[in-house]
């Protein structure tokens, strides 16, 4: 005997941090089809762009979203220097990828958190919470913010570290890692966590290719996209691999993010040993003309910044796609057949941020 | 500081905000700044709460989302609006969805600015924001002695 | 320094479906789709890629033309294109799910067509 | 082998220090860069409303008729924007957040004493004065 009901969940549910409503249909508990619904934090802040000039735009960009705000602002930066062929100093390009992996360690941690939340494993929380104040430290002792930086301007960046500062960095790194490793042999070896986690959500190489799923979520199913490999900022110097699991379930994808935190560790290392002496800005003289898809590697997966400019000093668009967007048709792919209540581990493991989806 | 021997309970909505208040609220109940040593707790259910606490700004789909979790919490109860977005509406004021700060839908008690608002501005905001619930305890109470400087507060 | 190379080609609404069948044979992925009114007129951008390599399909339609989707062949295309249609008013033709605009519920229709700002200018008491 | 990774784990927590702040009991932590609030030295202010212009979330006010320079604390985004384009360098930002207000009241007004030096006259804006 089967009966076909809608459960609502959200836009305020317990394991929740921001708000997103998905009617879940259901045949006993199995949910056979979802369907989700935004718009709780839509704000339209891509119309600002009429009412802000391109340089005051980047306060609006970075304010997207609280969690990658500096990434935000460095690939709406970047693509007005693209569309103006600028040439950010070298120094530049290396504090914003020490900045960035920074962002990427603060916010893997912190999805790390939100999720043993989820799984009820409220010691595991606080850990990982407790470790991700030494990297808003870090930040804020080096850009004087904690989760909106603001350290990003056109045409390079407003505040420079000094070389004593980055020698300290790279050496608290160290107990950093040892931290961290203790946490994260739990995320890879507990068994609680393993079994709340093990084959739930199946998202094939195939279907996530095909719907576009990024980030974690594509990489977790062994397709090695990372936009890091374009090569912009200082990237293009460094040495590393896109982190991919094969297994392609909540699992992998947790196991993506706890190698990519050592990823991280290991590209700020390599950023402060080869960090150049020199500007950390060049002028920025007219107004942009052109369009540019600048595109980069947010800790969820690919961000595109869409620019179009046509010569005055207001954009005529400016397009946000953030990677939560192309990761709900995967999500309601993995949805669909689970048991409800393996719902928000599932949703949890695409790492939503609804704020920058929403815009 | 008769509050202190409470244990108020704390809902905690995202209203449109971007996400920086909101992580910095729950940075306050992480071990850090760990809020529960006023024997706060975050709760997600409107009807064990005592304390509001709304990040971002009102728009206009989370105007009934808001009224609706506010209508549930039991009284007393006080709304502490954190952040810049959520007092004011901030940078997105002018974005064609946002209606602006909380206080046009509901009324607030304590207003916590900072863009994103730090952890310890938070504590402050509701600690602050306990004192005025204890008034307004009181006040329920025994409504003619206990005078208070919140009545008809907007 | 130019960090990719990204091509743009403009083509006809009728040409759409044929030039997206070709990508999604040859292995290309999805990026996004977005739309942005110039003038009187919406520009629509399809943009794939295949191992870092980026290519932009473009259409330029007036306001009534209805455009055909192409979740038929990139089934996430429904986001995006819902998206379109909600904040644009784009017409799209045959979407596997079509959230009758609801899918960003915004307060006013089409908002992004012709932006509205509220709030005050930068000198006002309150 | 288990017991022992939780021994580790145990003794770790009693002999190490509580990882909490306790902030109002010890004040926060603040670091050099850390963004508090804006304060304005009335008495270097040539009043040009460059910060004005470029606040990205129009909080602040500056009225040259008046001699007043106002900013809205509940709306001030605390961005640095104000501080980089001044051309006197009559702002600059303290390290002590504003604090919470108990009303909708965070209008902070603050009266120009700046005295233009004597100059052949210069019409309107004190802009090139001393810059």
């Amino acid at each position: 005997m089967s009966r076909k009901i809608v459960i609502p969940f959200g836009p305020q549910h317990p394991v929740l941090p921001e708000p997103i409503h998905l009617d879940l249909v259901l045949e006993d508990e199995t949910v056979v089809d979802v369907i989700p619904s935004i718009g709780y934090i839509h704000r339209g802040l891509e119309t600002l762009v009429a009412k802000r000039e391109f340089t005051e735009y980047v306060y609006i960009a970075e304010r997207t979203c609280g969690i990658c705000s500096f990434i935000h602002g460095l690939t709406y930066c970047q693509g007005v220097e693209q569309i103006m062929d600028l040439e950010v100093p070298p120094r530049a390009h290396y504090l914003r990828t020490i900045w960035s992996e920074y962002s990427r360690l603060h916010s893997h941690l912190l999805w790390l958190g939100l999720f043993a939340d989820a799984m009820g494993f409220e010691n595991l929380f606080m850990n990982s919470w407790r470790l991700r104040e030494f990297v808003l430290d870090i930040l804020e002792e080096t850009t004087g913010g904690r989760v909106i930086q603001g350290s990003c301007k056109i045409g390079g960046v407003r505040k420079d570290i000094s070389n004593e500062k980055l020698a300290s960095m790279a050496a608290d790194l160290k107990g950093f890692e040892a931290e961290l490793s203790d946490l994260s042999d739990v995320f890879l070896h507990d068994d609680s966590v393993k079994s709340r986690l093990v084959d739930v959500g199946k998202l094939t190489r195939t279907d996530a290719y095909d719907l576009g799923a990024m980030g974690p979520v594509a990489r977790g199913s062994g397709v090695g996209i990372d936009l890091r490999k374009t090569g912009y900022a200082a990237y293009r110097d460094l040495r590393f691999e896109p982190v991919t699991e094969t297994a392609g379930d909540s699992y992998a994808r947790c196991a993506v993010r706890v190698r990519e935190l050592f990823g991280s560790i290991d590209l700020i290392r390599q950023a402060i040993e080869k960090i150049p002496e020199g500007d950390i800005e060049v002028k920025v003289k007219g107004n942009p003309d052109g369009e540019y898809f600048s595109r980069s590697e947010q800790p969820r997966g690919e961000l595109v910044h869409y620019l179009k400019a046509n010569g005055s000093k207001h954009l005529v668009r400016s397009r946000i796609r953030t990677p939560t967007l192309t990761n709900i048709p995967p999500l309601v792919k993995m949805l669909q057949g689970c048991e409800l209540a393996d719902v928000p581990v599932i949703v949890l493991s695409i790492d939503p941020c609804i704020g920058c989806t929403e815009r | 500081m008769t509050y202190l021997k409470r244990s108020p309970w704390i809902i905690h909505y995202d209203a449109s905000s971007c996400n920086g208040c909101d992580i910095e609220v729950l940075a306050c109940l992480t071990p850090m700044y760990d809020i529960e040593r006023f024997g706060i707790v975050n709760t997600g259910n409107p009807k064990h709460a005592d304390v509001f606490v709304v990040t971002g700004s009102i728009n206009e789909q989370n105007k009934a989302v808001i009224k609706n979790i506010y209508d549930q919490i039991p009284n007393p109860k006080v709304v502490v609006a954190v952040g810049i977005c959520a007092t004011s509406g901030g940078v997105f004021r002018e974005c064609y969805n946002v209606c602006g700060g909380i206080d046009k839908i509901i009324p607030v008690d304590v207003y916590v600015p900072g863009c994103a608002a730090r952890p310890e501005s938070i504590i402050d905001g509701i600690v602050k924001s306990l004192g005025i619930l204890e008034e307004k305890r009181l006040k329920m109470k025994n409504p003619d002695t206990g005078q208070s400087s919140t009545v008809g507060r907007k | 320094m130019k960090i990719e190379e990204q091509t743009t080609i403009v083509i006809g609404v009728e040409h759409l479906i044929g030039r997206v069948e070709q990508f999604r044979k040859g292995g290309y992925r999805l990026v996004q789709l977005n739309c942005s009114k110039i003038g009187e007129q919406f520009e629509i951008n399809y943009c794939f890629e295949r191992e870092y390599r980026f290519e932009n399909i473009r259409i330029v339609i007036d306001f009534e033309t209805e455009v055909p989707s192409i979740s038929g062949m990139y089934w996430g295309a429904f986001v995006y294109e819902n998206e379109m249609h909600d904040l644009y008013g784009v017409a799209v033709k045959g979407m596997n799910i079509d959230f009758q605009g609801n899918f960003i519920r915004t307060s006013v229709q089409y908002p992004f067509r012709n932006p509205s700002f509220q709030g005050e200018g930068p000198c006002q008491e309150k | 082998m288990a017991f022992f990774e939780m021994a580790k784990t145990a003794i770790r927590t009693v002999v190490s220090r509580p990882a909490t702040l306790m902030y109002p009991a010890r004040p926060g932590k603040k670091t050099g860069l850390s963004r508090g609030h804006v304060v304005i030295d009335p008495s270097r202010c040539i009043s040009c409303g460059m910060c004005m212009k470029k606040c990205p979330s129009e909080a602040i006010c500056v009225e040259k008729d008046e001699r007043i320079w106002r900013i809205d604390r509940l709306r001030c985004v605390v961005c640095n924007s104000c501080i980089e384009v001044c051309p006197v360098k009559c702002l600059r930002m303290d390290l002590q957040y504003s604090p919470a207000l108990l009303s909708h009241s965070g209008l902070e007004t603050f009266l120009i004493t700046y005295v233009k030096p004597e100059r052949p006259k210069k019409s309107e804006t004190g802009e090139n004065a001393d810059a």
